[in-house]
């Protein structure tokens, strides 16, 4: 199995309440809040898509995309 | 990720408080499913009254949001009268263990295939933050202002002891965990119950000066660890985590069928 | 060949309620009902379906809303004790229109009161025993034929306009034995339920009422997804605080069923062409208003009893028209005065109706309804 | 046929209701008549005092309780004291002397059984005891044929039970038409 990599983090700005959870949990800083108290990928860079964001999420307002070696969206 | 797919995205966002817990567990509750693959036509949540159970309304499966502390009752009617589909219920601590602990033991010692959701934040959230049955000795509450002096029940101990046949417990720090405790009590065939810590920022944590949710999360991490950790030896304080009861027992409908068979051939 | 028995009325219940298809039965044992009870967990299983004892009545109302969501016809069967605490959940039925039937067989009260002797001294609580607005159909019935008609009577009409239906018998009439008749199957009509027609994929309203006002369900377990919810809700079955959604469930849930009543007001009148003094009763009551009524008629008395089945919703109609000629009436049941209060509303002139009652667990008898009438009529006791 | 109002009384263990709703089934099943049987419950099931109504007639019956019965058995001296006053005058009054010392205070032809100990000597079980008091009371009264009476026990009970039962129907029966004679 390849390793998966980070595509993008869609971040549902309408469901975000902005409680910072995804922020303190990311093991690599890569979110942080913006200045609408909105979760906001600042360092997308160092993301190892472990998805922790998307689980630890109460509002379900964060999917991380990855794809494969290939470039398949997953 | 087809989480939307489980959910009825037009009634978000949803209504618990920022860094509420029980957002966590709507989210490891879609995952499971998503996981498990069951037919959205064959799912049925049936919930009680109060912050936990307006679950039921944000999932797109059959959903059935009840009165408080009865929703265990109103799932076995559901249950034994069309065993074939899945039935989830989602419960506050007090919906499940105070209103509700007389339906809660019931159900367990029927083994009926019914999967309970403790969702323990140790307070009543909807009415603005009273102690409840799982909130323990020495808390602030909105109806304790001199601090309790109640016991808590320990809920994996009280459905073990009512004859559930897989008990499991967690908290929404540990989300693989909790995503994976849920799918093996939907699989599991008999009453499963799985209790979930879950934080309440709004009331419990600011009135025992824990913190905001994130502060909360960490307090779920310190102070649990897994079934057999050495830890647990050197800190008996810690509460454990994971499944303490899995077997196999009669289900409920399943020896109903027997019933039937018994009295036809009478 | 209809088949003739000789049955306890609670058994006459029982059989009735399986003549009308029931599917799924919810209980916890209670004086003087639980023969209920008893008869249907021999007879259930053996048709292959559903009967489970529950942890308490709370939890057997609750059940059966349940086993009705998934397609069934479900009843549960109590006493007064019970009945309270159904109150609740039955409440819940009645805002979310789940079709269900709750047979009370009254004992006294209030609290344990006395559960092998009779009253009927639940006829207001199944009429505003649960609270906020709502309304409620309860049939009674005196004989044990009768009980089995208003108990298929109840089914069907739970299902025509998806409503919990009230059954309120007594202890003597749950417990005594008489002659029953069972019918052959298709010999009363029984009304089984309407399910939608909206396929899967295109959106289905469980709460948006047809033109003839029925509302089409859709069984758990089906193509639709629906909310179920006992909050004031939308045709989605969805919370709703909107006003004019509000306002409109309302006067819906009161109006579908107060606009049937006359519709679903079953009644026997007794010797009422010529009668000058018309008695109202029900129930075990009745029948000892009826002794009385051929008692004085064999002197050349003219007087009639109206024995009601349906109690609620009151039929306002029928007894207006009924008294309208009358010189007085007589209101015969075994409480202090419950029904009488809706006799009064209806009538031309309340000051005329007169309430003949017993409350003392025994059965009002022909003895105890001269000597009040007696005493009315200004004759003395 | 006037209405015939028939009150068994005694203890919770006897099978006075089975032999009361023995008796209405006949009627209504193989007579075509009417009957309504009641009974009034006490708190324990074995051991208190029982009482059962039936009413045979052949028209609609309004009230189903006996309040003057026309036939009153008593099967206990508890059930004797407490009842033997609702007879209605110059009823019949119907006890065993196993279990009842008559006072002959009321206004009836009182019959004194020797029923239980024939039962006991000739069927060799006081279980159909019960049974053998309805054949006597239909022995005394013909208000159901014996016919009837046999068949409902045919149609309720098991076939093991048959023999005894007939045994003890038809034993009963026989003392009663003696009696009848005598009243």
């Amino acid at each position: 199995m390849s390793k998966k990599k980070l595509k993008d983090h869609l971040i549902n700005r309408d469901w975000c309440k902005g409680c910072g959870i995804c922020v303190a949990m990311c093991p690599k800083d890569v979110l942080v809040l913006d200045g609408d108290e909105k979760a906001m990928a600042s360092h997308p860079e160092k993301c190892i898509a472990c998805r922790q964001c998307e689980k630890m999420c109460p509002d379900l307002a964060i999917e991380v995309i990855t794809e494969d070696a290939h470039g398949k969206e997953e | 990720m087809a989480v939307k797919e489980y959910i009825r995205e037009r009634f978000f966002p949803h209504m618990w408080c920022p860094g509420c817990g029980h957002g966590i567990v709507l989210n490891g509750l879609v995952r499971a499913v998503e996981e498990l693959a069951i037919n959205k036509n064959e799912l049925v949540i049936v919930s009680g009254i109060g912050c936990s159970s307006r679950i039921s309304g944000y999932v797109d499966f059959h959903s059935l949001h009840t009165v408080h502390g009865r929703a265990l009752a109103f799932a076995t009617g559901v249950k034994l009268s069309k065993p074939k589909l899945n039935v989830i219920v989602p419960m506050g601590d007090g919906d499940a263990l105070s209103i509700g602990g007389n339906h809660f033991i019931h159900a367990a010692r029927r083994n009926i295939n019914i999967t309970a959701l403790v969702m323990n934040n140790r307070t009543y959230g909807m009415t603005g933050g009273q102690y409840s049955p799982m909130s323990g000795v020495g808390v602030k509450a909105t109806t304790a202002p001199y601090s309790t002096i109640d016991n808590a029940f320990d809920c994996v101990e009280l459905a073990r002891a009512a004859g559930a046949s897989f008990v499991a417990r967690t908290t929404v720090y540990h989300v693989n965990q909790l995503s994976e405790l849920i799918k093996k009590a939907i699989v599991h065939d008999g009453f499963s119950v799985v209790e979930i810590f879950s934080q309440c920022p709004t009331y419990f944590g600011r009135k025992n000066k824990q913190g905001g949710a994130v502060d909360m999360l960490k307090i779920f991490k310190e102070k649990t660890v897994l079934i057999g950790s050495d830890k647990k030896k050197d800190n008996p304080a810690l509460m454990e985590r994971g499944i303490f009861v899995e077997k196999e027992l009669p289900e409920y409908c399943k020896a109903y069928d027997e019933v039937i068979a018994r009295a036809r051939k009478a | 060949m209809a088949t003739t028995c000789f049955v306890q009325g609670n058994e006459a219940c029982s059989l009735a309620a399986m003549y009308a298809g029931l599917d799924f039965f919810a209980g916890y044992p209670i004086t003087p009902s639980t023969e209920i009870a008893e008869t249907l967990s021999a007879r259930l299983p053996e048709a292959g379906k559903k009967f489970i004892q529950m942890e308490d009545e709370i939890a057997s109302m609750c059940a059966i809303i349940g086993a009705s969501l998934t397609g069934s016809k479900v009843m549960t069967a109590t006493s007064g004790p019970g009945f309270s605490l159904m109150q609740e959940s039955l409440g819940y039925a009645v805002m979310a229109e789940i079709p269900c039937v709750i047979a009370n067989v009254q004992r006294g009260g209030p609290s344990t009161g006395n559960p092998t002797h009779v009253s009927q001294g639940d006829v207001n609580q199944a009429r505003w025993g649960t609270h906020g607005d709502h309304s409620i159909v309860t049939l009674t019935a005196s004989n044990h034929q009768d009980v089995f008609n208003m108990t298929v009577e109840a089914f069907n009409i739970a299902e025509t306009y998806r409503t919990p239906v009230i059954l309120l018998f007594d202890e003597i009439v749950g417990h005594m034995r008489e002659k029953l008749v069972i019918p052959e199957p298709g010999e009363i009509e029984l009304v089984e339920r309407l399910r939608t027609s909206v396929r899967e994929g295109v959106n289905y309203h469980p709460y948006l009422p047809r033109e003839d006002g029925r509302l089409p369900m859709s069984d758990f377990g089906g193509v639709h997804r629906y909310n179920v919810t006992g909050l004031y809700h939308d045709m989605w079955g969805f919370p709703t605080d909107k006003g004019e959604l509000v306002d409109g469930l309302i006067h819906h849930l009161v109006k579908k069923i107060d606009y049937a009543a006359d519709a679903i007001a079953h009644h026997v009148p007794y010797y009422l062409d010529d009668a000058r003094t018309m008695l109202i009763s029900y129930g075990s009551s009745a029948r000892s208003a009826l002794s009385v009524v051929e008692q004085l008629r064999r002197r050349g008395e003219r007087i009639g009893l109206l024995e009601l089945q349906t109690l609620w919703p009151f039929p306002v109609q029928l007894v207006r028209d009924y008294a309208r000629d009358k010189e007085y009436v007589g209101v015969v049941e075994m409480n202090m005065g419950q029904l009488i209060n809706s006799v009064k509303l209806a009538v031309d002139n309340p000051r005329r109706v007169y309430l003949i009652n017993r409350v003392d667990g025994r059965l009002i008898t022909d003895k105890d309804i001269k000597q009040t009438l007696r005493v009315i009529a200004g004759q003395g006791v | 046929m006037d209405s015939q109002k028939i009150v068994f009384t005694g203890s919770g263990g006897q099978g006075l209701i089975t032999a009361a709703i023995l008796l209405g089934e006949a009627a209504v099943l193989h007579e075509g008549l009417e009957a309504v049987q009641s009974q009034s419950y006490g708190a324990a099931a074995r051991g208190g005092s029982t009482r059962s109504d039936v009413i045979i007639s052949n028209r609609r019956i309004n009230i189903p309780k006996a309040f003057q019965p026309g036939v009153l058995i008593c099967l206990t001296q508890e059930a004797y004291n407490t009842y033997s006053s609702i007879i209605r005058p110059g009823g019949l009054l119907i006890t065993d002397k196993r279990y009842v010392k008559v006072a002959r205070k009321v206004d009836a032809r009182q019959v004194e059984l020797n029923l239980y100990q024939t039962v006991l000597e000739r069927v060799g079980t006081p279980v159909v005891f019960n049974i053998s008091v309805l054949g006597a009371l239909i022995g005394m009264r013909p208000m159901v044929r014996k016919e009837s009476v046999l068949q409902v026990l045919a149609e309720r009970f098991p076939p093991s039970f048959a023999k005894s039962n007939t045994e003890a129907l038809e034993l009963g029966f026989e003392l009663g038409c003696v009696c009848q004679d005598e009243i």
